[in-house]
């Protein structure tokens, strides 16, 4: 299990744009460590929408140069510590978003498109901030009505964490859709799974709706209790402690670098 | 459970009140008081044999009926078919500007927040936005936020469909008026006076000399909300509707 | 169960515009004889993204005034006879699209945006013919990239066939998330369904991934083998024989008038 | 079984070697012949352990893998994700324009046909796009179709990322070069020759002095398609694949 993990993280490359699902969709982190000790840096995270305890350890680690994101926190532990300080000492390039934009992103990937237009926005100081966003006069109107354009987002690799895949790396993702919309606009998909199932998750009705199909899997690894200390929809609830035990660690770079080194201990014994 | 009602529970009242007449409210996942809200709003329109009210709480799989993954929200949105959202914000402003970013110079804020989730799109899209922050000081209402995440008016010819409606804070309940730009005090919560609210408040606002108190619940919507509401609330937000069990048995054991 | 379908026909009004799904998506067949017994006429439909028989049905009863659509025939069975016969005479406006142009306006209307760009087109004589769409110049590229935009469209009125709803008007759409796409897309929802089942489709993560949410739905009712002839998926094949008869009956006026009369005594019996 | 291959596993086997290197092949909902040529490179890759030949055969439940509605497969071509597909046409010019709308003046056309489908789009979305009709008549092969569905060249500048790579009929087999732009008869199926084809098609085409003859399969590709290829075939053709079979016993006892 261990051995596939580390095989999979080393589809990702320095420098590369990965896609990380928000906390309650599934993030693989048990993908977390295999990725840091692999080392790829200057890695540029797309949150969709939002990231957690995933981006805050990568960036913790080092490894990263850009987030483009809606949010980063740890929920009802509070504020991400090592995002927080990596941006306020510059050290990471913060590119904010909203919500609707990163999935707009996203979609125009998923579409085959250059862009896709999306309401609201105007007049924030979150468009203020994107040079690499258009606002254009809706050529379905005589005059005015600015719209902003946003671009496709191509992620290289994303990665997720989902209840069970099958032999055909078909992935069961439910109502959780954002996953399949990663899936689609990334080269590159690598999904982690509590279970391997022998039926084709495909092969009826019920389960199709909810699944990915193979044809936008690269690579499955079974990583039972992956989303750990996340939950996993239908599965396992979020471990709340683990959460405040790791923001109260990791408000100093010390405190972080205690933390993962305690957590190797742990996932050596 | 017959004590008089506690400061959130007017807070709650106040807010369901605020709600009247929508047909689908979204909530925070972290936002037990307006949940809370619009629970209440439910059951009493429920009560009334009045239209349904949905409430979607994001995140949670007892309160959610969407299908479509963490998009839906904002296609709903889009599609008109959320009539009002509530929004918090690190600062807020006397326009109605909401700060979810930072404090100081952008990108290295010297305070940094988590960041604007869905408020640029959904304080356009949604037409009743209420603004709800418990805290009320000067440093969380300023003169003019440092990072504008959602704007509170637009220039004319741009798309909006809605924007703020109320500002609710543990002083107060203020409406806000697009045209003007700018909010108006409408209430002052029990145990609180207009003295202690201007003072608390780093932007100007509008009030009657002597401002009403925001009216506390009547006998059968007290009861709606300590028996149904709050079973409701056990099930998304224990530790809140455990807190607020207690607080209700200290007001009734105090009266 | 006729009443509850008259019921629901009432909700079209002379002059809206309706959305109908593909063949083999869930045809709401059930719905053909209420609408045209109701007599709502001068509608202008639009087919997710192509029409067959129910299209056919209601051009050859008089109640069309525009189709939308990427194609109409009657599969199998061959050209659909009304349809042909109502635009080589002009007695209907065509507005001839491309599958993904159609399932583009949809998405715009879904996503609250004025219009959502697609690829291609540039050069056919279906933009050609397409007053209502427009080009651009890629903004996101220096120069040239023309792209066109497709602007929303938004139906007053969905109408299809499903397997099964529920007690709180969730619908059983399984993996045919087109007609999820029609009904975010439209004012109303008309859904007929094999069967009322009493469980909620929302309450296990299994059903709920493939459930089109009540939130969507205006109105639901029971019409078993509702697709008929049309197949619906999981359920039951398409009556290919009985299409052939259509379509052989429906070459002259007199024909198609001769069957849908003679499919009233049978509906009679 | 051993007869020699009939003229329609001349084409199936025509039809797998042009989409040889493909990863994923979509074929129309009422294309068995494409459908089988897919089939065989299918069998014959596996047969050779080379890289897994997908194949979506649209409207069918056995061969459909996607699972977000009738949208996905434009969706999956916009992503470079489908190598190949095959599209008809009432009329092919030699240009490479393809109609599926009618005969005439449009809209009301003296024919009316279905409509372009998704040929607008996928004809500039898919690398390889095969051109297949049976019929080879001067009015299917036209020197200008009276409207365009797809047109087989863009301007440039104009975003492409396909076009079609070859047309298939029951005479003959033509590559397309896009720079000039034209056809061109690769090779001639078995009974039929160049004059025949000539008069049979509207427009002009390159060709050598004596086109070779499609060749027909090998004894190993000929025991994969009446084994295997006809099985799979059963499932989504049954029609079709009867058909065949009587086509391969009725050659078989004339031999």
């Amino acid at each position: 299990m261990g051995s596939d993990l580390r095989r999979m993280a080393e589809a990702v490359q320095p420098g590369m744009c990965i896609a990380l699902p928000v906390d309650y969709a599934g993030v693989s982190m048990a993908m977390t460590r295999p990725l840091i000790e692999h080392g790829a840096d200057r890695l540029h995270l797309v949150c969709v929408p939002t990231g957690g305890l995933q981006v805050d350890m990568l960036i913790g680690a080092g490894l990263v140069a850009r987030v483009e994101t809606s949010a980063v926190s740890l929920g009802e532990a509070g504020g991400a510590p090592r995002f927080n300080d990596a941006v306020k000492s510059a050290r990471i390039e913060i590119c904010d978003a909203t919500c609707p934009a990163i999935h707009a992103g996203l979609l125009a990937s998923q579409k085959g498109v250059p862009f896709v237009p999306i309401r609201g926005l105007i007049g924030t100081d979150v468009l203020a901030n994107r040079g690499d966003w258009r606002v254009i006069d809706n050529p379905f109107e005589a005059a005015g009505d600015p719209i902003v354009l946003v671009p496709a987002i191509h992620p290289d690799v994303a990665i997720f964490h989902a209840p069970m895949a099958d032999r055909d790396g078909n992935v069961w993702i439910g109502r959780r859709r954002e996953l399949a919309a990663m899936a689609y606009a990334s080269r590159t998909t690598l999904v982690t799974v509590e279970r391997i199932v022998e039926r084709s998750l495909l092969a009826d009705e019920t389960t199709a709706a909810g699944t990915l199909p193979g044809i936008y899997v690269s690579d499955v690894a079974v990583a039972e209790r992956g989303a750990w200390p996340y939950g996993l929809w239908g599965e396992y609830e979020t471990d709340t402690a683990e959460l405040k035990r790791y923001a109260a660690a990791a408000r100093s770079a010390e405190g972080f670098a205690d933390y993962m080194s305690g957590d190797l201990r742990e996932a050596a014994r | 459970m017959s004590g008089p009602a506690t400061s959130r529970e007017i807070l709650i009242t106040a807010i369901a009140r605020l709600l009247d007449g929508v047909r689908h409210v979204a909530v925070g996942a972290a936002s037990p008081i307006p949940a809370a809200g619009a629970m209440l709003l439910r059951a009493l329109k429920q009560e009334a044999k009045a239209e349904r009210v949905r409430l979607s709480i994001l995140g949670s799989v007892e309160h959610n009926f969407f299908t479509n993954g963490s998009a839906e929200l904002f296609d709903c949105a889009g599609q008109g078919r959320i009539d009002a959202f509530f929004l918090g914000g690190g600062q807020i402003d006397g326009r109605g500007n909401v700060n979810l970013v930072g404090v100081g110079d952008y990108p290295a804020t010297k305070v940094r927040w988590p960041g604007s989730f869905g408020s640029a799109y959904l304080y356009f899209a949604v037409p009743r936005v209420i603004l709800f922050r418990e805290e009320h000081t000067p440093r969380v209402f300023v003169e003019k936020v440092d990072f504008i995440s959602a704007p509170g008016v637009s220039e004319p010819g741009v798309w909006r469909e809605g924007g703020p409606a109320a500002l609710v804070t543990s002083k107060g309940l203020f409406s806000f008026d697009r045209s003007r730009p700018g909010f108006r005090l409408e209430s002052i919560h029990p145990a609180h006076d207009l003295r202690e609210i201007k003072a608390a408040t780093g932007f100007a606002f509008e009030h009657d000399e002597r401002p009403p108190f925001t009216p506390a619940p009547n006998e059968e919507t007290l009861a709606l909300l300590r028996g149904r509401v709050l079973d409701e609330l056990h099930e998304t937000y224990p530790g809140f509707a455990a807190e607020l069990r207690r607080e209700i048995d200290g007001c009734a054991s105090a009266a």
